[in-house]
């Protein structure tokens, strides 16, 4: 059957063909390759590419692969990187994922990355095959994948699509990483209007290993084999990441390839326990991932990054589809693959531990001490170029900057003048709204969908201010993740809205009593091609990479997602930073939820009258101008501080930060996680209002037992971080009561707060 | 009251991971002489009289099957 | 070291190492065993874990149930060994006929990982004796196909004979008849169970320490013999 | 080479839930004229020429259908 479709197949473009043919006109365009691009590789080949090379560059040179409108920006987290993080910085940006130290002999490897697009054709597929990639990029790293988050970003709640959209993601986010059984620590659930036709899909994974065993994406020693193993090559993603299937293809007599990949969560559990056991056994020099572009990626950047060249006869490539040309397999997207570099001596070693798992392992050809990648299709030379030029000396771009023509109106539109609540029964009617309102609401509708307890590991989960796990049970060593993000503060202040995303992130990691660490991030922005965009797009990078100076957590590693519009217009953009932290001592974790009758309600920090970008001015009014919050990284620092030093003493048995909707919000969801009352007395001379709902950076709640008041509050005096007494949690009272002004019953606030998402999907 | 059936497959260039499966499991229990075997998903529906051939396409199209990696077939 | 106890491990199942460490926890002796094995390598009771074996591909279930490793484990349990499954590991064992009925996909049609109150309901199963009769169990519920469904007649059997080992209490979390969370077989050695016990044996990691109560009731069966 | 295909679907006495909740889509989709949804499983084989019917019966019996909820029909 394959037989009689060959012979309907153009012959396969070779490099002797590509000598001969020097004239012939190459759909360069249609791959996504501009003219100077198509230039450079008439250059860098002497000749022009074989049609299989065209391919490899087009996606090797896509924004996806090649990075080539951030490039120049993204630097700076190389360049500004603090002094902290020559301590704990195993490998940096550039790998599939950074790895830090975080002590007794442990490494850890985490990295968030975007799947917007392939989310919005195809939600539960798009989302899982997100959750899919990042796993495999942890499991590259040598690393045991141990738990999940996930990022998400929807249209209005009540738009008829977020009902196609958010059920399938979440199907998606959850079936994939339940099947891997992978516990889903945290994430988020956002509305805005201006993800409606965009969602975001951004999936994190982070993995420990021991800090000697990291494996690094590397073809070394002429002689080992390359091996592709895990799933066979189907024709599914062509076209999905990065170029749209060219005309090309269709003279091959093909209908459209599926834009997008199918996953199959139980092909990659095997394929990481099988990794595993490959890794514990040392049998590997080098690793790589099939994520975008393929085996276009893995062999180059594999080739690339070693000392000599690579060999490959790429009609070895098992098949799913026996009608696949070599374009296209080169291209393919399929899921669940892996390439690794194994030296002769390993390779019996290397098959028989994928035989144990069931999987398909094929030699595809081995290093070489040459400095050219080449692949033969039946014996004939189609693919001969130097694979550097491929992986690092893809185009870059110094994209023109312009600040938006409204960003000024936007920040001069304070809006003062918006009305505020000025009585007990306002204030009350306010707080109902904002927890009943989509962004504050409960996410359990959501988070229920996830595996939370798999592996057995799980210290804290959401709700919690950051998920917490235990690196293993046979210590007290644990790491703190959270990921945060915020575009209308973005939106009103690109530089500021980056520093409070990583702020919050930060401040969330120090509520639990980690301390944090490192950063990843996954910038979501629209075009680089719109000067506006890309003004945006700098100014974030450049707050974040200051910020991640100040605060002495490097970046190591992260993803950009372009082209995030409808139509023409952009997405708010969206910064969305993970925080890894590390605590000593996994008993000492500090939780969110009110819990002891007595303890004394303490808010950390200042607050100011600052409610540009907020959530009440959204709500209430759909309002966006003014300024976001000021943002204080000294005090994020000390407040940080006084959270680990507290948790670590026993100061304190619960904290909570404070950030979208400011402190009536942080009350009252730690009221409803402990399912206890409090009582809570206003300050003299403060405003209600502001004190309830402004959303000032650098505060959190905690409650202190009575016995320990005086060490807590003597060492927030010491150290100069304003302590306000406003409370104490009532077991008595089932109710978050505001004296002087409102209570509302735990019942009623849980109903309101419940009330979204259950009246949508249920 | 007709009977309709739909049955709904995945794109024949689409992964099926569970067809695999099956295939595996064929040989543990030794039944032989079966070299492909792929899941869909079929549906029984009774519909009244009158309702039209486009209606259950629209359904099918719609509800049963995602077009984006699946197809169907309808039988009345 | 006490008893062995052994745990399998299936392509696709993910609670392994929890059941491993509640089989320690409990103070036996825990054996991982792969499921390519029909050797059960000297064990006294099986745990037939959570996870997704083949992927739930088929039914979930249906594709394990043909190992070699639960050929021995069918014959033992024949023989009285004290098998616990969990979650899939109890669909499993109503895949292998070892329990009768069958779980279908929840009521609701969405997976749900949730903290679910339990009865007590027979404390004379191999797995249960530690338990009052009635007591409430506070353990992590997480599932896709968890709706228990048998004919009446089967149902009714179940309830007289006093197999019903775990009822939901609260709210039906996945549509199970008659809210039968565990059931056992007629000789009370086999005992399938759709929340998980391994996940609330530490208080640092779970909702409750309930669940290792299972696992120390086996031991002490197994050192009374 | 010859097709067989392999039709599951839940007894009639056991609950449904993928069909009940196509039943309530319906509704809101604002298709009339469906009474009942069933919803089940779709297998389509490769067999070789030689296989006989009652192996393909076998297959179903013990591999593609769970006989205590389930109910299959063969088409070859
Ligand atoms: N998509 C999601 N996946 C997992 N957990 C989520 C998701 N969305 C929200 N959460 C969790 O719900 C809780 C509340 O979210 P959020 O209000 O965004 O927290 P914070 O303001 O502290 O960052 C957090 O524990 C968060 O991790
Ligand atoms: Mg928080």
């Amino acid at each position: 059957m394959g037989h009689s479709r060959q012979a309907d197949r153009p012959p396969v473009d070779t490099v002797k063909q590509a000598k001969k043919s020097p004239d012939v006109a190459q759909p360069f365009r249609e791959l996504g390759l501009a003219e100077d691009e198509y230039a450079r590789i008439l250059g860098i080949l002497g000749r022009r590419p074989t049609s299989s090379e065209l391919a490899m560059y087009s996606v090797m040179w896509s924004e996806h692969c090649s990075y080539k409108s951030s490039k120049v920006h993204l630097r700076q987290f190389g360049e500004k990187v603090p002094a902290e993080a020559a301590k704990i910085l195993l490998v940096g940006m550039g790998e599939n994922a950074g790895v830090v130290d975080v002590g007794d002999g442990w490494a850890v490897t985490f990295k968030i990355e975007s799947h917007n697009h392939p989310s919005y054709v195809e939600p539960h597929q798009g989302a899982a095959t997100g959750v899919g990639g990042i796993v495999r990029d942890i499991l590259t790293m040598g690393a045991r994948p141990v738990a999940v988050m996930d990022a998400l970003r929807f249209g209005p709640l009540e738009a008829p699509d977020t009902a196609r959209v958010l059920p399938g993601i979440v199907s998606g986010v959850g079936g994939y990483g339940n099947c891997l059984g992978l516990p889903n620590i945290g994430g988020e659930v956002v509305f805005d209007p201006s993800y409606l036709g965009n969602p975001l899909v951004n999936a994190l994974c982070v993995g420990v290993l021991r800090a000697d065993a990291i494996k690094l994406a590397k073809a070394e020693g002429p002689g080992s084999k390359v091996v592709l193993f895990g799933a066979r090559t189907g024709g599914d993603g062509i076209g999905g990441a990065s170029v749209l299937a060219s005309a090309s293809f269709e003279t091959a007599g093909k209908t459209k390839r599926p834009a997008v990949q199918v996953g199959d969560p139980f092909a990659e559990k095997v394929l990481i326990e099988c990794c595993l056991e490959i890794f514990a056994a040392d049998l590997v020099t080098g690793i790589q991932d099939l994520g975008a572009a393929g085996l276009s990626c893995a062999t180059t950047e594999l080739a690339a990054a070693g000392s000599g060249g690579m060999e490959i006869d790429l009609d070895r490539a098992p098949l799913r589809d026996e009608t696949l040309v070599p374009e296209e397999i080169l291209m393919s997207e399929s899921q669940e693959r892996m390439m690794a570099v194994v030296t002769p001596a390993n390779l019996a070693a290397f098959m028989a531990i994928c035989a144990k798992w069931d999987v398909t392992a094929t030699v595809l050809g081995e290093v070489t001490d040459g400095d050219r990648l080449i692949m033969r299709w039946h014996g004939e030379k189609i693919v001969d170029v130097p694979p550097r030029s491929l992986a690092h000396d893809g185009p870059v771009y110094e994209r023109p900057l312009s600040r938006p023509y409204d960003q000024d109106a936007l920040n001069g539109e304070h809006g003062n003048g918006l009305p505020r609540p000025k009585d007990g029964d306002r204030l009350r009617s306010t707080a109902l709204r904002l927890i009943g309102s989509p962004n504050l609401a409960d996410k359990s509708w959501v988070t229920d969908q996830y595996d939370r307890y798999v592996l057995g590991n799980t210290v804290l989960a959401q709700p919690e201010d950051a998920g917490m796990i235990r690196v293993t049970d046979e210590g007290t060593l644990g790491l703190a993740l959270s990921v945060d993000g915020n575009g209308r503060y973005t939106r009103l202040d690109p530089y500021a809205g980056a520093q409070l995303a990583l702020a919050e992130a930060y401040r969330n990691v120090a509520s639990t009593g980690a301390r944090p660490l490192a950063v990843t991030n996954c910038l979501n922005f629209g075009s680089p091609e719109d000067p506006a965009v890309m003004w945006q797009f700098a100014e974030a990078v450049r707050g974040l990479a200051d910020g991640c100076r100040e605060l002495g957590v490097p970046v190591t590693g992260g993803n950009v997602s372009f082209y995030n519009q409808t139509g023409k217009t952009p997405i708010l953009p969206t910064p969305v930073i993970g925080v890894l932290g590390v605590i000593d001592d996994v008993n000492r974790r500090t939780p969110m939820a009110f819990q002891n009758d007595g303890h004394q309600l303490y808010l950390l920090g200042d607050t100011a009258d600052e409610f540009g970008g907020s959530e009440w001015a959204h709500v209430m009014h759909g309002f966006l101008g003014g300024h976001p919050p000021k943002v204080d990284l000294a005090r994020e620092k000390l407040l940080a501080d006084i959270l680990i030093n507290a948790s670590r003493d026993g100061l304190i048995d619960s904290a909570h930060d404070l950030s979208d909707g400011g402190l009536f919000i942080a009350l009252a969801e730690s009221c409803l996680r402990g399912d206890v009352g409090a009582r809570i007395v206003l300050p003299e001379g403060v405003d209600p209002f502001v004190f309830l709902f402004s959303e000032s950076a650098g505060r959190a709640v905690v409650a202190v037992p009575r016995t320990e008041e005086v060490r807590f509050t003597d060492m927030c005096t010491a150290r100069g971080l304003p302590a306000a007494r406003i409370g104490v949690i009532d077991l008595l009272e089932n109710s978050l009561d505001v004296q002087g002004q409102f209570r509302i019953p735990l019942r009623e606030l849980r109903a309101a707060w419940t009330e979204p998402f259950r009246a949508r999907f249920d | 009251m007709p009977r309709v059936v739909v049955d709904v497959v995945m794109k024949p260039e689409i992964l099926d991971p569970q067809g695999q499966a099956i295939l595996g499991a064929l040989g543990r229990l030794g039944i032989e002489g079966v070299s492909a075997v792929r899941q869909g998903k079929h549906f029984e529906l009774e519909v009244a009289e009158g309702v039209s051939d486009e209606t259950i396409t629209k359904l099918a199209d719609t509800l049963l099957a995602n077009p984006v990696i699946e197809e169907f077939t309808i039988r009345r | 070291m006490g008893p062995r106890v052994g745990v399998v491990t299936f392509p696709g199942s993910l609670d392994d190492r929890d059941a491993l460490r509640a089989v320690r926890l409990a103070g036996a002796e825990p054996i991982p065993l792969w499921h390519g094995d029909k050797w059960l390598d000297n064990v006294v009771a099986v745990v037939l874990p959570g996870g997704f074996s083949y992927g739930d591909y088929l039914r979930c279930g249906a594709i394990a149930r043909f190992s070699p490793a639960m050929e021995s484990i069918i014959d033992g349990a024949k023989h009285g060994m004290p098998v616990l499954g969990i979650c899939n590991g109890f669909q499993v064992l109503c895949e292998a006929h070892l329990l009768p009925g069958a779980l279908i996909r929840n009521d609701h049609r969405k997976f749900v990982c949730r903290d679910q109150r339990l009865r007590i309901e027979n404390t004379s199963s191999a797995w249960t004796t530690g338990y009052a009769a009635g007591q409430e169990i506070l353990v992590p519920l997480k599932n896709g196909e968890g709706g228990y469904v048998a004919d009446q007649h089967t149902l009714d059997e179940l309830e007289g004979e006093g197999r019903v080992v775990a009822r939901y209490v609260g709210d039906n979390p996945n549509g199970s008849y008659r809210a039968i969370a565990g059931i056992s077989n007629a000789a009370g050695n086999v005992v399938g169970l759709m929340p998980h016990p391994e996940h609330a044996v530490e208080a640092l990691t779970g909702p409750s320490t309930d669940g290792l109560t299972f696992f120390t009731s086996v031991l002490q069966q197994l050192v009374a013999r």
